[in-house]
């Protein structure tokens, strides 16, 4: 039992901040939405050089042959940048699901970025960047399809926020490459690692609506002291700080190889209460500046609001949780246990 | 204690209601913080409603009133809201400067304003707050320097409602430059087209711009266009805010009518409603129903004679609390969809929802935020010390 | 319409917090627990000449002839004083049941203070001072029974609040007389009456939990200054006190003559959540006190505990507010509609 | 990060089982804090505990524990409460004075006090608090003054758990006379049996006495029960309270068991149970787990090197604000049996959960309340600068 992170791990993590932190501002954001787009090519291409995308694709396969642990906080990292790019989908779901599936040139050129693949998942029917996709895989318990862009027609469904590019997907052709009971179980593959990276982004815009309203407390001054010298404002952020805590824990141990569909709902449901409670005290803390586009607060609470609601809602996560409460022995011994 | 409407109330919510039902444009009009246009239909619809002199029911008939009580006033807001009729444009003006004008103004000031505000020929902004004051109004810098019969005004000003389009505005300046804190201040009222002034709309996180930057470089301003006394301001303004929080910032309908959309987009998901949502769907309907309930006992120990204090912050808390967890019950029955804008074609209803929750959450910020509410009711209503 | 109090009720809660006010302070509170009684029956005695008892039995037999709003104010006061006999279910909930049920001798026994009447309902089951009482009325929406003392066997429930005596009822005799329909009725009748008046004590005891607690942060000092100067206690109890003000209009409404069942749900739920908050609120701002018989937090946090429970629990109250939202309009014209 | 037990663990757990299985007492003890019979039974129990080296497995084998790590504690812990085994009425020592003795003692008071401690032939209360202080400790005026070999205490200490039963005391006494606020405290320990020692037990809302007042007049301690030098008291009080609130206080099995005991509580009801209540059942289970899961994490990185910092306030909000929802969804299952004591015929279970919640009332208040935690993370987790 060791509850920490290897030195390599947390290489890795300090390596994706280092690029996020270069080359991933909420400068950097706004100019490229204030532009109209979504998708910086160049940034894009920095993340392939890396090789993240393949993280979770075994070496054999081309990929880093990593494990979720290894690359959680690169996930909260890219959270925390409000990154653009769907980086955290394609590792943590759209590549991993196309090795289990054997598409094995397809997922080669993915990773060298000259083949880009949308999803669509019960859990997530609204596609990122799909028009930019060359392929789009589409997932429902009865079959797995795979199309080219040119089998489907593109809804776009803009949405609040602005460095999400969402489409509706209707199909007009693509090939089946698993059904039935091997949907089944892909779809609940994909469905918990979508949920599980969806947390991890959450917690890393807690941590940073928190991290950039105490800075403004610190600064803005009223009734001739700053704000956050007044116990109102401390007790706001401490109890975001607190869910923060408390969430980041469960999201780790999500990760973990043995985790059950019960933790990664628990991840979710914690890391999306903390970003929801971080957000929105980081409106409250900023007061008026809170409620514009002048400070970077909207930006994360936008994409809060949207990340809470995607890869299954706190209602469904909570029934899962329930589910598992009411037919498995609950205690101590049980914190650590397999998948049944 | 009755609460049963009298015959002559029942025939005047019918009165609204027949009214709102030929009156009220069949297609919502385009938002007025958003664009000239929405602004300027807004201000249209409010010539359609001094028409028929329902401009502001509580005022007096020679303001274009009907000078009804306040339980009427509030059975007009809700056959007002429930025919779902344009937001007023006008609200800074008829619930704010006006009842102020009628108490404070002079009759100089009462003729030449009031009746352009009623028909929504003048629409008015206010220029409290600055960019280092915030919630703390007594913090103002902006200063009215007379001038022979002028004042001239120089400063920033920041969170005007409705200052992008408006015509006219009021706001607090330091006419006494020794001054500090809340002593000399006054309440000035300025032509926003005078030269001197520039407005920078304020890009809000829903992308409106109800509010903007008043920049005013040497602005003159005649010096009958004073409220009160020199130094009086503060006092003044310390009424209207009263009122603000009080009863007309939210009048209770409109979250009557909200939460009766909420229930029905409960309904419609049928038994695939999470029963936890299901409670918070009948929590927001019954937090709608407080607050009217308040509001009428309220409206009703008004008219009694008496006055109201500092439970205009509770009203202030309640009402902004509830609106968030209103709409985000709503975000939250809509689950994927409720990130989708407004023209998303898979938006449907939800971007209406999304709309209102963002705004929501301006609630306990603005108007004295929710922290200092709870400091005046801690200190004024329940009387504990100061910090 | 109008929501304000006459000069007569207004009166009539004044002469009852004054009557309160000499006979019942928590100083006489622990006086009584502590010799081990519940009841006071020299207190008694007063509340039987204010012909308070009868308030709500008609003149003709006996009684004020008032109604619920009249008496509404009555109850709080009777709350906020942990009156610990059981006045506000007598004159609330039993005597009108009699009365309805055509008991008139048992009724002018009862006003005289002849005779002391406990009830069973199936939302209050264990009964408060059966040990004293002649008759045992019990309800279940298949009959009602009255009974002597004679004709039942109770066993001794004692609560955390040691001035309520409970106990459970088991019938061995006893006579009927009220059965179906009119049984089913008089349980609604009489649960819609108990509830409602256990939220206006509730009511009462929130208030009262605040007003010690602002008396004790202006009081006590801690770091150098009284402790309710610091944001994080004002903003306690103004939350409190926020809570307080909009379950007080509710509650008023709930005792007008055409209020509804759903109305009666609402006023029980805020007016219990409000002293919930409102006791828990006392008990943190008073610190170890609150946590000590010393102060008399306790009394109003038990008493609290208690009634938020009995004449149905918040699930219950929410489901019917729930169940009228769901078969019914709602908007602002239906505020003050009448009863289906 | 490796997230499953080693052999050497899973072995070790099946130790504790075992040994527990053999040796909890059957029926549960009488409280430690409500007569001297319980305490008393209490003291045995830790005698018992003791002779199979379970006092406190992280201590040294010198002074009776077995110098493991914390995750066995962990291990320990969770099996200790899995049994359902007595409370630890020596937890002021071996949680709270006994690592403090093992860092700032001098050999002799380690050799003195710990073997003692182990085996719970020697209670012990702490006496930090004093009427007029509460939460701001370094308000303490009781004083302690050098005369020739000893110490003469004096002075009023109030909220000493276990006072009323315990056979020694730790306290802060000011030293130095001139001093004021954090300066000047020394950390004494003393026998409750010395003459002048007056101990007046404080009745809880649940009935017991966990608490006293001590009334100290003249007190005579002989000068070498000083731990660490003269005014070196705060710091080391600090230190000792780090660790109270961080990971000994309350071990998370106490509250997996408890959400366990809540979950089929809850299983009770079949398909009567009130979905709303049904999630915060779920929450409380989210909530243990978190907790644990927190503390492995802390645990670990303790382990590896790290020190526990402001996060111990994190812990005490955690788990002092969920020990109040768990068991207060108790009592709303419980409906009216909410309110019944243990020992009523009809209480069956409910009379537990009663106990439970009134004692979880205590969690947000005592070692540092809420408020002031709050504090503690804003000012030195976060930065934000001092009221």
């Amino acid at each position: 039992m060791e509850f920490v992170f290897t030195e390599e791990q947390q290489m890795m993590a300090e390596m994706a901040q280092g690029f996020l932190a270069d080359r991933c501002t909420t400068a950097d954001l706004r100019k490229l939405t204030d532009s109209g787009d979504t998708f910086d090519a160049d940034r894009w291409a920095g993340l392939v050089d890396l090789g993240l995308l393949g993280a979770l694709v075994p070496e054999s396969a081309g990929g880093l042959g990593l494990g979720r642990a290894d690359v959680i906080q690169i996930a909260t990292a890219c959270g925390a940048a409000l990154l653009p790019e769907p980086l955290v989908d394609v590792m943590g779901v759209v590549l991993p699901a196309l090795n289990d599936l054997g598409q094995d040139a397809l997922v080669a050129d993915v990773l060298k970025g000259a083949a880009h693949v949308a999803l669509v998942h019960p859990d997530a029917q609204l596609v990122q960047d799909a028009p930019r996709g060359t392929h789009i895989l589409v997932m429902t318990p009865e079959a797995v399809t795979l199309a080219g862009a040119e089998e489907v027609t593109l809804t776009a469904q803009p949405s609040i926020d602005p460095a999400r590019a969402l489409s509706s997907v209707s199909m007009d052709g693509g090939a089946i490459i698993a059904q039935d009971a091997e949907a089944f179980a892909q779809v609940a593959r994909s469905g918990a690692a979508g949920a599980l990276f969806a947390a991890a982004q959450l917690l890393g815009i807690a941590q940073k609506a928190i991290d950039i309203s105490v800075a403004f407390a610190c600064e803005r001054q009223q009734f001739g002291k700053p704000i956050g010298s007044y116990q109102a404002i401390k007790h706001h952020l401490a109890s975001a700080q607190v869910a923060v805590e408390f969430a980041r824990p469960v999201l780790h141990a999500a990760a973990a190889p043995a985790a059950t569909a019960a933790r990664i709902a628990h991840a979710k449901i914690a890391c999306g209460r903390a970003a929801d409670l971080a957000t929105r005290s980081a409106v409250q803390v900023h007061g008026g500046m809170g409620y514009t586009q002048e400070t970077d607060v909207h930006l994360y609470l936008k994409r809060a609001l949207a990340l809470r609601r995607i890869w299954g809602s706190e209602t469904d996560h909570r029934n899962r949780y329930a589910a598992r409460l009411e037919t498995s022995a609950f205690g101590p011994d049980t914190l650590f246990a397999k998948e049944a | 204690m009755d609460l049963t409407y009298s015959e002559q109330e029942i025939a005047f919510r019918a009165e609204v209601r027949a009214w709102m039902a030929e009156h009220v444009p069949e297609e919502p009009l385009p938002s007025f913080d958003a664009s000239r246009e929405g602004f300027d239909a807004h201000r249209a619809w409010e010539a359609v409603l001094n028409e028929g002199r329902w401009g502001m029911v509580t005022w007096p008939e020679e303001f274009g009133g009907r000078g009804l009580d306040l339980i009427r006033w509030l059975i007009f807001e809700e056959e007002y809201y429930a025919a779902r009729a344009p937001l007023r444009v006008n609200q800074n003006g008829i619930f704010l400067l006006g009842p102020t004008l009628m108490e404070f103004g002079t009759e100089a000031q009462k003729a030449r304003f009031l009746p352009k505000m009623a028909t929504g020929e003048e629409i008015w902004a206010q220029a409290w707050s600055e960019p280092q004051a915030g919630s703390d109004l007594a913090a103002v810098r902006a200063k009215a320097v007379r001038d022979g019969d002028d004042y001239v005004l120089s400063g920033h000003k920041i969170w005007s409602s409705r200052a992008v389009y408006a015509d006219w505005a009021f706001g607090l300046f330091r006419t006494d430059p020794e001054s500090e804190r809340h002593r000399g201040l006054s309440l000035i009222l300025f032509d926003l087209n005078s030269p001197g002034v520039v407005r920078q709309p304020i890009h809000q996180i829903n992308g409106e711009h109800g509010f903007a930057e008043l920049i005013l470089e040497d602005v003159r301003v005649p010096a009958e266009n004073i409220v009160g006394a020199e130094g009086q301001g503060w006092k003044i303004c310390m009424a209207t805010a009263g009122f603000e929080r009080g009863l007309m910032l939210r009048s209770p309908a409109r979250y009557q009518v909200a939460a009766g959309a909420l229930a029905r987009l409960a309904h419609s998901r049928g038994d695939a409603l999470d029963p936890v949502l299901r409670a918070r769907v009948a929590d927001a309907a019954m937090n709608a129903e407080a607050y009217a309930l308040s509001i009428y006992a309220t409206a009703s120990r008004l008219e009694a004679g008496g006055k109201i204090g500092a439970e205009a912050s509770t009203n202030k808390i309640f009402w902004s609390e509830m609106d968030i967890a209103l709409h985000e019950t709503a975000l939250d029955i809509l689950g994927d969809r409720a990130e989708l804008l407004p023209d998303a074609p898979g938006a449907q209803d939800a971007g209406t929802w999304l709309d209102g929750y963002l705004f929501a959450l301006a609630g306990p910020i603005y108007a004295g935020t929710n922290e200092i509410q709870r400091n005046i009711i801690a200190e004024r209503m329940l009387g504990l010390p100061r910090g």
